[in-house]
């Protein structure tokens, strides 16, 4: 009772000063006003920032974005069938890896936001990318924004395209690669995990602000107009995606990845190994 | 004196399952209380709220005279460790040691008293030789010991254990029970086990708890639970075999038992009384 | 972990009533027509009309509305956030503008109204997959599948990550149970920390979870060769007549629909 | 007749862990046979070698008259099947009834045919009425029965199953060990079971073999290997509880008790014949 109080005394002389300040009042409706209305706007980012919902896309865009994925998705079905064929327990590894993995984007992962603390998903196909490929992991994404579609309502069933094209190829072949290029690079494991992790987190942003920003991109005005108006607002989107939740989530998650494959790597090598995800021998350091 | 009080209990699934109906428990300092139930009974939901993991959706659970929802979810941890059933689902760290140090190092001790404290809690499960050992090398028994240590390096007041012998061998579940019972008798810490073995409950608990459907329907000492075998098979339960074996003698051979023993001391006492004249005579 | 709680769709899609009693090829032809018409229409009555039907559909099999708004909330903030978007970037007659840090954000009407018409249709299109995945088990959907010729590996898969989703759930809460009672949770580090090993634990469960899975199917035959075996029966009178009227009723309501522009 | 012979097995994993240390067993035709050891002793690794799942480091297994290792895979599951210690591993597919086609399938039969295995397997361990529900929606006790249904469809000769009974309530333990008996009795399944539960084996089984260490230190009907706790403390395991209170009976007050009883029935019997003297003088 006693500190409340004090406390209160602490605070009480604070208006007193404020104020003297002309511009404080100004001041909190340019920048902490927008910044609030952005961060409430960026809530659905909150839950699963990188899907797009059902319904937003128009019939072109949605037939857009299917074909698009199209072929990823016939390689991706191909490579499985054929080590399906060659190694026997693949199937069962895939699946279930990607109920885990699945499991993982549940993670309540707590992001410094405005309030103190706001919790946000990841996407988790840096990790499916870095264990499985990126082509096996653009399946497993698919197949996650499939469950996640009926279990959820995030995501939807006609947007899957957009969705599959930003969350499943961007951000798979982007942290496969931000993996791969790291470990060449003679990165600690943790940081090869940490970049896997960020990279393709961000892709997958930016994979979702351009399914969106396109949207502008359809009216009567002139080409050049729209095609500045529709870049201009890809990068607001990308922007409030990454002012709220979802940039420190991005950072976030590439640690919780990285720490995820250091720790495999010292509990269970033998794991990392066979899925040659790491060479036996010296390819990558224990972090 | 009422450590936990549990009261009214309901709790309710998301998916609308009626896990708990209203249960009402006191849990007395010091004692050794067993919590048993078919599967599905809602042990485990049970537990799950005594440390604050679930919230219930009616009535409450009271710690010490204070409301579990009124205090910090840290002090109740502290207060009230729990172990869960599999091993495996607790022990996340690669090393024993460290295992254990994980609890204590969250409560932002020095070093040294970290190191105390796993260095206590390993002796206490007698696993002070495997502390630098991997977990994986570990058998079940010793998993389940490590498990036990690791909670008792916080120095709870009341140990919560979930299946605590299920997976084991007859010789892992007598020590497991073993140590139990002498952390309760000489540390005097409360201890509360869920379980559906009902053969352990008479041996080493001081009170039983049986449950069924989210209910509790009959408490008190083992010996007087322990009554009658149509009731216990109505909640999916038996008598112990021993208890079994006079109840048989009592009702279908008229044998003169007031009480059913429950443990093999107290059957052999019952025998003996009934046999010496028997041996008197045929000397 | 909260989302968990979310996962019980599931729970009601595996209850007997008339509309999970429904071929699930019917209903994944016409809630597939209808969210392709959901999206290709122009004005805001025909999103609206398969809100409200698969509303009250839903009301018929007395889905909690609790249930409904929660899983509704998300999409549509994202739907209002579309909204603004649109209103920002689209059309010429301003209504509201502020500059603040020198970046402009105007708000035009053209732009709301077409904003308006997406946020409608997210309403629709979602409700519509509510219709579908509060009534469908996704067993159903894979026979449906398999019945439509996708191919079968996929299908595999799918039923792989489903049938072990909850398992591993299961699993990863009671870790995480046992890691916060041990207070792995108190600050934001230890919980990144914490998060760290589950998730590796989680793989590593998996990966021997898979092992002991293809044990056990080499066990039972397995070589590598199908897993999903029951298929679906052709399609009986009842399904007719359930796929007849259905159209009929579409129609109809697709006629009041552009009536009513 | 011998169905399964098992010859100087053993077995070594790939990380040196010697498992099985010279392994001989002869399964009869029609037998209900126990492998009883503590947590560690080998009973997994022996059981997967019987079907074939790994590959004996020396040694060999005789399938009727044939080496294991010179049969096809295929005949093989077909002839032994088993049934894993966790359903949730074995059971793969989305509903109870796919999962049980799962096995027949893999055997090329027709449609109609894998249809009828799946509800006759279905109809004897009875779960029928659940055939299209969701496996997530099972309880334990029925993705136990589910997965014996699976290797049932199947028509086995020889099943194997590894722990059927752990973490089963005192119901669900009684009602699969039925199921199995009848099994065992009805249809003529030469049934092997792996279990570290003492208390079940005299009541089920007909053949006991007590494993420790990766070897074989005893076998024979429950009756002949149960006779000294001793020998059973020092491979982890106990006597049955019935036969505790026989042997205490008989070692310490002298009872004249010479084959210990190990059931309820029998023990009743041994009393009865002890104590009726008693009753009658008395009246
Ligand atoms: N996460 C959950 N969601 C929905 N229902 C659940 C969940 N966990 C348990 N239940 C249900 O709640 C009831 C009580 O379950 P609980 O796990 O508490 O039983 P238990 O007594 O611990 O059983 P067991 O001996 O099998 O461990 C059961 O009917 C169970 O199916
Ligand atoms: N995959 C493996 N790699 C290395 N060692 C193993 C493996 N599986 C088991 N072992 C070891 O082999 C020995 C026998 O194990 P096994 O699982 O056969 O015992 P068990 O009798 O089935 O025990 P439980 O009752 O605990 O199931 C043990 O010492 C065990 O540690
Ligand atoms: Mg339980
Ligand atoms: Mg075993």
């Amino acid at each position: 009772m006693v500190k409340k109080v004090e406390n209160y005394k602490i605070f009480a002389k604070k208006p007193t000063r404020i104020p003297k300040s002309r511009y404080a009042g100004f001041l909190f409706k340019i920048i902490i006003l927008p910044y609030i209305i952005i961060s409430i706007l960026g809530i659905p980012g909150v839950a699963f920032g990188m899907h797009i919902t059902e319904g937003i896309l128009p019939p072109r865009w949605a037939i857009f974005w299917f074909i698009i994925i199209i072929p990823f998705v016939i390689i991706g079905t191909l490579k499985l069938k054929k080590k399906k064929r060659e190694v026997p327990g693949f199937l069962p590894l895939v699946g279930i890896v990607g109920a885990a993995v699945f499991v993982f984007s549940c993670f309540p992962i707590p992001v410094v936001a405005l309030n103190g603390m706001a919790t946000a998903h990841p996407a988790g196909t840096g990790m499916s990318a870095m264990l499985l490929g990126p082509f096996v992991s653009v399946i497993i994404a698919g197949i996650a924004l499939f469950i996640q579609a009926l279990f959820l309502a995030h995501g939807g069933l006609t947007t899957l395209g957009v969705n599959i094209f930003s969350m499943g190829i961007l951000g798979s072949f982007s942290g496969y690669f931000a993996f791969r290029i790291a470990q060449r690079l003679r990165f600690k494991l943790f940081w090869c995990g940490f970049f896997a992790g960020v990279i393709s987190d961000i892709f997958t942003y930016i994979g979702t602000s351009i399914g969106l920003g396109l949207l502008v991109l359809e009216g009567g005005e002139s080409f050049f107009a729209t095609v500045t108006q529709s870049l201009k607002a890809m990068l607001e989107i990308f922007v409030v995606f990454m002012v709220t939740s979802q940039g420190p989530l991005c950072i976030a998650e590439g640690i919780v990845v990285g720490l995820v494959i250091s720790y495999v790597y010292k509990v269970r090598p033998s794991i990392l190994f066979s899925l040659r995800v790491v060479k036996e021998r010296t390819d990558a350091l224990p972090a | 004196m009422i450590t936990l009080k549990v009261e009214g209990l309901r709790y309710k699934y998301p998916d609308g399952t009626k896990a708990l109906n209203g249960v009402n428990i006191d849990v007395i300092k010091g004692e050794f209380l067993a919590i048993l139930g078919a599967n599905g009974s809602g042990k485990t939901t049970l537990l799950k709220h005594l440390n604050g993991l679930l919230k219930p959706t009616f009535g409450s659970i009271i710690l010490d005279g204070k409301r579990l929802s009124e205090l910090k979810p840290s002090e109740v941890f502290r207060k009230v460790g729990m172990v869960f059933q599999d091993p495996n689902d607790q022990l996340l760290a690669p090393t024993v040691e460290e295992d254990v140090a994980f609890g204590p190092a969250n409560l932002n001790l020095k070093y040294e008293e970290i190191m105390n404290r796993v260095m206590n809690a390993l002796e206490l499960v007698e696993m002070k030789k495997y502390a630098k050992k991997t977990i994986n090398f570990l058998s079940y028994g010793q998993r389940k010991r490590t498990c036990i240590a690791g909670i008792l390096a916080m120095e709870p007041e009341v140990l919560v254990l979930d299946e605590p012998t299920s997976g084991l061998d007859p010789d892992g579940v007598k020590s497991v029970m073993k140590l139990l019972k002498d952390l309760n008798r000489k540390r005097g810490i409360t201890i509360i086990i869920a379980t559906n073995s009902v053969d352990l409950v008479p041996v080493y608990t001081t009170r039983v708890v049986i449950m069924d459907k989210g209910k509790i329907i009959k408490e008190g000492t083992p010996e007087s639970v322990f009554t009658d075998s149509r009731m216990l098979e109505d909640v999916k339960l038996e008598l112990p075999q021993i208890a079994q074996l006079m109840e048989v003698l009592r009702n279908k051979d008229k044998f003169p038992i007031n009480e059913l023993p429950l443990t093999i001391e107290k059957a052999r006492r019952e025998l003996i009384n009934l046999i010496k004249p028997v041996t008197l005579t045929v000397n | 972990m909260g989302i968990l709680n979310h996962v019980i769709m599931d729970h009601f899609a595996n209850k007997e009533n008339w509309l999970t009693n429904v071929e699930v090829r019917v209903k994944l032809f016409y809630i597939g027509i209808a969210l392709i018409i959901n999206i290709c229409s122009q004005n805001i009555v025909i999103p609206l009309i398969f809100l409200v039907t698969s509303l009250v559909l839903l009301m018929t099999i007395k889905i909690p509305l609790k249930n409904i708004v929660l899983r509704m909330a998300i999409p549509l903030l994202l739907g209002a956030f579309m909204l603004i978007i649109m209103g920002l970037h689209k059309g010429e007659t301003l209504i509201f503008s502020i500059t603040p840090l020198g970046y402009e954000l105007a708000l035009k009407k053209e732009g709301i109204l077409i904003g308006l018409l997406i946020f409608s249709k997210v309403g629709g299109g979602v409700m519509l997959l509510l219709l579908l995945s509060f009534t469908t088990s996704i067993t159903k959907i894979c026979m449906a599948a398999s019945w439509m010729k996708i191919p079968e590996t996929l299908i595999e898969v799918l039923s792989f990550v489903y049938r072990y989703l909850f398992l591993l759930m299961e699993e990863a809460e009671t870790m995480m149970s046992s890691q916060r009672s041990r207070l792995g949770y108190k600050t934001w580090f230890k919980t990144i920390r914490s998060f760290g090993t589950l998730g590796g634990m989680l793989i590593i469960r998996s990966i021997t979870r898979a092992e002991n899975a293809h044990s056990a199917m080499i066990s039972r035959g397995y070589d590598g060769g199908r897993i999903l075996s029951i298929q679906l029966v052709p399609l009986e009178r009842n399904d007719y007549l359930m796929f007849i009227s259905s159209g009929i009723i579409l129609i109809s309501l697709l006629f009041v629909g552009f009536f009513c522009l």
